[in-house]
């Protein structure tokens, strides 16, 4: 495959905030490697992404945590919110009534579109002042033609039991993006119900960084209805509820965490975002959550080989550089994107 | 008599027995079996190629398929698939057709007591219309023991209800053969005297049990005659379905 | 060198057996049964080591774990509350489930449960019930509006024939070890477990069943199941023994030697009066044997 | 005569609200000083009692109890892979977790559990030479007879023991332990009680002798610090109970050699 080629297939790729200042190091870069062996990696998705790699792929691992992830992850997170009612993907995940909140995050060829749903429905006697969540997520046909059918049914599975254990914390809540307790409408009566969506349209690896990030998006974007609630009632009776059409609170985004994957690949190199291709070579991948305070919320990890006790503990050093910058640019993402949207409207 | 039965049936009267073959046109075979108010219609598909997982292919396989009369099936249609299918096992000549497939549905057209005999002598007609290669037939009754010890036969639903205790029993029909009496037998007992499947339900003594083993020998083998008859008569009438 | 040469043949030897058993397993066993014993060295009317321990589910009422041979049955019961049915206002319910869980056998997958689970479920609870062993009004908590329903959910462990003998066994010995956990009527009508800690909290909720923690067993069924294979009886046969001989009985004698159940289904061998005799007469011998071993377990049990 | 069957009455257990309640109005964790329920250490594992060949319908199995969590798992094959799989050079492994009924305080219907399976799979293949029995599968079915906490670390170890049992090729055994962050302390080996109370959970699955972890999964809220303390108290338990796993299999095998 040719670079004019590679270019064409994915031209979403170009909207890189300061991707001059690191064209500067590619030219060089690329004069110094080209010679060099490569590392069991083919071509990668366009010019800067693939020097950039193959230099840390050589070298210095130091290098690249500070390179790969203004470079390859930062520069290809494109977001824009609310997917359009008439976009026939929302069929999909839209099955009943308009979302409350939606958002499609494309990170290189991967894209994925999350939407919330708000219901209300009554907590359960475990936690009666907690509202619900329920994170599924699909994989389209469209992604992979094997997806066709039962087909992604083990993916989506593995995809949604990471996102819940990424996102939704522990048991009594602490590390939980989402704060159960603001769902919370009449104790032990009523609560809202929160059905999380996620659909994997394209896939190009890193699926669920792109759903983590989706999610976020999705979740800030989000309104509940206000809810009044009518007084004087029994105790023993559900109380009478008046949802408004007008008022809508919106939710408090800043606690969800983001998702770092660190896909390991060859003896000693783990790279952030990695395409299909290299996901193809890794030997394992851990994905971490991180939220904003820097404290690890969730972490799985997927691949039969084993890793090194040190070798984890170094990966979520990584993965929490790679996570703060990861933040910044998603939440100003997500600013531009809510901007857009309230310009459009 | 010592027993009053409600529809005024000696204790030892079996229902009549309405026996048909043919009734459907689309399977290999069926026939329907009618005791009194009991009535079941079975159908026989196959030899079909192949056999299911699990099972030898190195002999035929059969399938029964059990479907009530409303609803879904359950444990109880479960164990009759199971009883029936063991019982027909025993009477098919499964070395014939290796490595094939022969279903029988039945279905429950309506329930008066003594079910599983009724579907039983259902199957085994139907097979006969399909023209299965069986080693002999078997005919199926059921005898009740009464509270105060007495064995009446073919009860239908009510006093199968009230019943201390039923046994269903199944018995190979006598075979009519050239060769001299006495070589067919095992043990020296007749061949009809053995019990080809037996299912009980209740408590009862073991000398009951005899006897009402005892009694269902003998309505066993008016019922036998009466297949043999009836058979032939068709048979006689449409010889494109026998052989 | 003569040693190993010696262990050398030996082990073709075993070989041999052994190929013999898998090619012809039909012959393998009739040369056995010429010599009156089975592979497993078993005289033919004898049954396999049989053990019971009550008690192995902390978490249930009422369990029990039986072993015939290799043939390993748990057995528990959860008792749940349930408003009874208007026609028996003064009886409680039982519901009896067998379940053959993957880890079993070879022949069962997870997600396709196997044939034979429905029919033993629906045995046990037929030969339970109309053996009159439970009176289902000791299960009754306030008349016409509170019962006991007692799930037994038996799971077999380890499935090597007689399935149906080792899962009334432990069937059995779960009902003798349940244990009614004292309950009380609470203000709004639901039946709550009655806790001693909480002293002073609910006092004026009396427990409504306090002298009916054990239920009264009579007449306790016990099964044996025998293969019939020309004149040949054998007594609790292992999983290879059935699937070569087909035909199986399976007889259910109470505690005062009654016919609870006599289940023959099919198979190519017929069975005469004196061997149906026979088969009951080693059902006898059978239940006395069952009959000494749970008494021992609930002996053991009392003991701890 | 006739069974009561079909009409199964809706019914509830008298236990469990009350309990419920209770709880809630005990704060049992939140001090700093607390006992655990079962009187250990904070950093004491349950005391583990493992067996091989508790089945002998099957081609290798184990048995556990840690505490009152008792699991089985037996292993099938290598055996001919279901017909609609595809080619494959390297052996498959399928895995399958259930409960029984009774395994929880309140009864469930529900005993498939795919989210435990696909996590046992995860933690079991990389241990496995997948390469040793090409085209056929290897079947690890595991039943948990009474959940009573750390659930899946239990299965995890017990199968790893069951395949050794069963002769499957393996790296080395795969040792499980979780740790339970509840307040500010850690608790290793966690009962269902303390895991439904904790506010984070670390589970670590690893082969003792490599060194390598196979599985790692953390949930709830962590601090760095926090998960290297974390992870050096199960990688310890780990090579710990590597090491009681491989006497008893040591055991299992002298035993059948006599």
């Amino acid at each position: 495959m040719t670079s004019e080629e590679r270019e064409s297939n994915c031209p979403t790729i170009v909207s890189v905030g300061d991707h001059r200042r690191i064209k500067q190091p590619r030219r060089r870069e690329l004069a110094m490697f080209t010679d060099r062996p490569w590392v069991g990696l083919r071509t990668f998705g366009d010019g800067v992404y693939w020097t950039v790699r193959r230099w840390c792929l050589q070298d210095h691992k130091a290098l690249m945590y500070s390179v790969n992830q203004t470079v390859s992850l930062l520069g290809q997170v494109i977001i824009s919110v609310r997917v359009a009612p008439r976009n026939p993907s929302s069929d999909v995940i839209l099955p009943y009534s308009k979302a409350n909140g939606s958002a499609r995050v494309k990170m290189g060829r991967t894209e994925v579109i999350a939407s919330v749903k708000a219901e209300l429905g009554r907590p359960s006697s475990s936690a009666p002042g907690k509202g619900k969540v329920s994170i599924f997520v699909d994989c389209s046909p469209t992604a992979a033609p094997q997806f066709e059918g039962r087909g992604g049914e083990e993916l989506s599975m593995e995809l949604s039991a990471a996102l819940r254990q990424c996102l939704l914390g522990g048991k009594s809540g602490a590390g939980g993006g989402i704060n159960l307790s603001s769902l919370s409408i009449v104790d032990g009566k009523v609560c809202w119900d929160l059905y999380i969506d996620g659909l994997v349209v394209s896939m190009d690896g890193n699926v669920l960084d792109a759903l983590g990030a989706a999610i976020k998006a999705a979740l800030s974007n989000t309104g509940i209805p206000k809810v009044n609630i009518a007084s004087a009632t029994t105790p023993d009776e559900q109380p009478e509820v008046d949802v408004s059409d007008e008022e809508f609170l919106q939710f408090d985004t800043t606690a969800v965490p983001v998702i770092v994957t660190l896909t390991k690949v060859g003896r000693h190199y783990y790279i952030a975002d990695a395409t299909s291709e290299e996901e193809s070579q890794m030997s394992s991948a851990v994905s971490v959550s991180v939220n904003q305070q820097g404290s690890i919320c969730g972490l799985t990890k997927r691949g039969g080989a084993g890793l090194d006790p040190s070798v984890i503990v170094d990966m979520i050093s990584v993965a929490k550089h790679v996570s703060e910058e990861l933040m910044n640019k998603l939440d100003s993402e997500i600013a531009a994107a809510e901007a857009m949207e309230e310009d459009s409207s | 008599m010592e027993v009053d039965r409600a529809d005024g049936r000696t204790p030892n009267q079996r229902r009549p027995v309405v026996c048909t073959r043919g009734v459907l046109h689309r399977a290999h075979g069926s026939a329907s079996w009618a005791q009194g108010d009991t009535k079941v219609i079975a159908a026989v598909y196959g030899p079909k190629a192949g056999t299911k997982k699990n099972e030898n292919p190195e002999k035929a396989c059969i399938e029964v398929i059990w479907k009530p009369k409303t609803g879904q099936s359950g444990k109880p249609e479960r164990e009759y698939e199971m009883v029936l299918k063991k019982t027909l096992q025993s009477i098919c000549l499964l070395n014939v057709h290796p490595n094939t497939t022969t279903t029988i549905v039945i279905q429950v057209v309506n329930d008066d007591g003594a079910l599983l005999p009724c579907a039983i002598n259902a199957a085994c007609s139907a097979l006969v219309d399909a023209g299965i290669p069986l080693k002999h037939l078997a005919v199926a009754i059921c005898c009740c023991m009464v509270e105060s010890g007495h064995v009446i036969l073919d009860p239908s639903k009510l006093e199968e209800q009230n019943m201390k205790a039923f046994v269903y029993l199944v018995f190979p029909n006598s075979i009519i053969s050239v060769l001299p009496d006495g070589s067919k037998r095992p043990g020296g007992e007749a061949m009809e005297h053995g019990i080809i499947t037996s299912v009980t339900h209740g408590v009862m003594a073991v000398d009951d049990y005899f006897s009402c083993v005892k009694l269902g020998r003998a309505a066993a083998a008016e019922l036998s005659d009466f297949v043999r008859n009836s058979l032939k008569l068709k048979a006689g009438n449409d010889p494109s379905k026998v052989g | 060198m003569v040693e190993s040469a010696k262990g050398m043949n030996d082990l073709s030897s075993e070989m041999e057996v052994d190929a013999f058993r898998r090619l012809f397993p039909l012959r393998f066993h009739e040369r056995h049964l010429l010599e009156s014993v089975r592979p497993d060295a078993r005289p033919l009317g004898k049954a396999r080591d049989t053990s019971l321990a009550l008690g192995a589910v902390a978490s249930a009422d009422g369990s029990a774990l039986a072993k015939i041979g290799s043939t390993t049955m748990l057995a528990a019961i959860k008792m749940e509350v349930m408003t009874p049915a208007k026609e028996t206002p003064d009886e409680g319910c039982i519901a009896i489930e067998f379940h053959m869980p993957a880890i079993c056998s070879p022949i069962v997958r997870p997600g396709r449960p196997a044939e034979a689970a429905p029919v033993v479920s629906k045995q046990l609870s037929d030969t339970i019930v109309s053996s009159g062993m439970l009176d289902l009004k000791e299960l009754s908590l306030v008349s016409g509006k509170a019962a006991w329903m007692a799930y037994l959910d038996i799971y077999c462990l380890d499935a090597d024939g007689a399935l149906f003998d080792a899962a009334l066994l432990a069937a059995v010995a779960a009902f003798s070890h349940l244990q009614i956990p004292v309950v009380s009527l609470n203000d709004d009508g639901r039946i709550v477990v009655f806790s001693k800690e909480s002293e002073g909290e609910k006092p004026k909720n009396k427990p409504v069943n306090e002298e009916k923690r054990k239920l009264k067993l009579r007449s306790i069924p016990f099964g044996l199941t025998c293969i019939i294979h020309k004149n040949y009886i054998l007594a609790d046969p292992t999983a290879e023994e059935e699937s070569i001989m087909e035909t199986l009985i399976t007889i259910v004698l109470d505690s005062s030697y009654q016919l609870v159940s006599l289940y023959k289904p099919g198979g190519p061998a017929l069975a005469y009066q004196p061997i149906i005799q026979d088969c009951i007469a080693l059902s006898r011998q059978r239940v006395g044997e069952l009959q000494t071993i749970l008494n021992e377990a609930i002996c053991d049990m009392e003991v701890d | 005569m006739a069974a009561k069957a079909g009409t199964t009455p809706a019914t509830y257990s008298p236990s469990p609200t009350t309990n419920n309640k209770k709880k809630n109005r005990t704060p049992l964790f939140s001090d700093v000083d607390w006992v655990r329920p079962d009187g250990r250490d904070f950093h004491q594992c349950r005391p583990a009692f493992l067996r091989t060949g508790a089945v002998n319908a099957a081609s290798g199995s184990a048995y556990a109890e840690f505490g009152n969590t008792k699991v089985i798992v037996s292993i099938f094959g290598p055996r001919e892979s279901k017909k609609a799989m595809m080619y494959s050079d390297i052996g498959r492994l399928n895995c399958n977790v259930s409960y029984t009924t009774f395994a929880t305080p309140v009864r469930s219907q529900v005993s498939d559990n795919k989210d435990i399976s696909s996590q046992l799979h995860k933690s079991l293949e990389g241990a496995i030479m997948l390469n040793t029995f090409p085209k056929t599968t290897v079947d690890v079915f595991a039943l948990v007879l009474e959940s009573g906490g750390c659930d899946l670390p239990v299965i995890i170890s017990c199968a790893s023991l069951a395949l050794a049992d069963a002769g499957i090729m393996m790296y080395d055994l795969v040792a499980a332990v979780s740790v339970s962050c509840i307040g500010k302390n850690l608790v290793i080996d966690p009962i269902s009680e303390e895991e439904n109370h904790q506010d984070g959970n670390l589970m670590t699955t690893c082969l003792p002798s490599r060194n390598e972890v196979t599985q790692l999964t953390i949930t709830g809220e962590w601090s760095t610090p926090k998960i290297h303390e974390a992870m050096e108290l199960c990688l310890d338990a780990c090579s710990k109970l590597g090491k009681i796993m491989r006497s008893c299999l040591k055991e299992s095998a002298s035993t059948s050699q006599e």
